[in-house]
């Protein structure tokens, strides 16, 4: 359900085993690859940090809120930790639901969340050397706008 | 014994990803924490006083003082940028 | 970049084809499947008719304007036709755009306009027989609201 | 001559799926044309008269109706339920 991981995953093997249960109408992931540019400087390469131990109790919390909210069928959230390079996959969110528009804001509100409650930080290297990214004000408004509806 | 925690960015500019405070070296409150971190030096003054310093007790992000008890784990960290 | 056909599809090597993008950020992909009820019947198969000719056209219409209206790093929409059975899957859209919200934006657009605007129809076998399946409000509101805002 | 088609429930409630009028055999716009094929019949004067039936012309949907040219293509389909 959670993972926390070093390694690449199989976005194609996740689909799979997302799509296995009767009743499933819908699966919608989202992945996340590392761009070769960020504020208008190339990034030749992107260092993940997480938090253990807390990392997965936020992303845990997160699908709990999720949960409750739709009728979620399965879910699946992995996150990459450690040295990325530039098209390297950071995260997948995949959901399933009976039906398309909850599986949508599922994926959503997941990816919405863990921008801005799980403890993740990226630091990325440029010409000009490393620098740890700035959260990002569009991010933290894209997670409220789960709570003004 | 309490344990306190930095991450990435305050991680690398207190050079400092943890410290263990015994019983009796910890103040009563996470305020009172902060001050007596602060005290370290104009670096843990900025971190530890930095608005947008978040902070988790036991693994659960909160905004608000609390009472620090034994065993406790306090960590320091700026905004998450994951995803 | 648009495909009717009776055979299945693979949502990872789709996946893999939409990644290659220098500058893709985010993949969203949505995957439809056939469930095994609908209206409270048990549904034992589902059969797609679609207007050859039209529903390439109305397809891609619908990804120009969505082209238009967010930025499209690339885009593939399958949809199956013929007899299917609970557990296949149906549709497919998977989009590659630079950010999160645009990607989840124009895979929900695409999916609400091909559900009101591309000329499939589908007949699901039940206890009780055959019949056409009913086009549903839910789906005319979900197409709307890409007008309202 | 023009090319008219049926689709789906439409298709097998008129036992039709497409038919061919000649020129000087077909009218000159869509309404005149539904008012023409729902002389075939029951089922046809409901199907061409329903509401929700929608129209494509030469493959592109319209509400509107419209000149009829030689060589045109015109569907009647229920609404769609694709996806």
């Amino acid at each position: 359900m959670i993972s926390i991981q070093q390694e690449d995953f199989n976005p194609g093997l996740e689909q799979d085993n997302l799509s296995k249960l009767t009743g499933t109408g819908a699966v919608v992931t989202f992945t996340g690859l590392v761009r070769d540019e960020n504020l208008g400087d190339d990034v030749g390469g992107l260092y993940l940090e997480h938090y253990p131990g807390m990392t997965e109790k936020a992303l845990q919390e997160i699908i709990d809120e999720a949960a409750a909210r739709w009728p979620l069928q399965a879910i699946k959230v992995i996150h990459r930790v450690g040295q990325l390079h530039p098209g390297d996959r950071i995260v997948y969110v995949g959901v399933a639901s009976a039906h398309r528009r909850a599986a949508f804001e599922i994926c959503e509100f997941v990816m919405d969340y863990l921008k801005t409650r799980a403890p993740f930080w990226k630091r990325e290297t440029t010409v000009d050397g490393e620098r740890w990214v700035d959260a990002r004000e569009s991010d933290k408004q894209s997670a409220e706008r789960w709570y003004e509806e | 014994m309490i344990k306190i925690l930095f991450f990435a960015g305050y991680r690398e500019k207190l050079g400092c990803d943890s410290l263990k405070l015994n019983s009796g070296e910890y103040p009563e409150t996470l305020e009172a924490l902060r001050v007596k971190l602060s005290e370290k030096g104009a670096d843990w003054q900025e971190v530890l006083e930095d608005k947008r310093t978040l902070v988790a007790h036991n693994q659960a992000m909160t905004r608000k003082d609390f009472t620090i008890s034994e065993g406790d784990e306090i960590a320091f960290f700026p905004p998450v940028t994951g995803g």
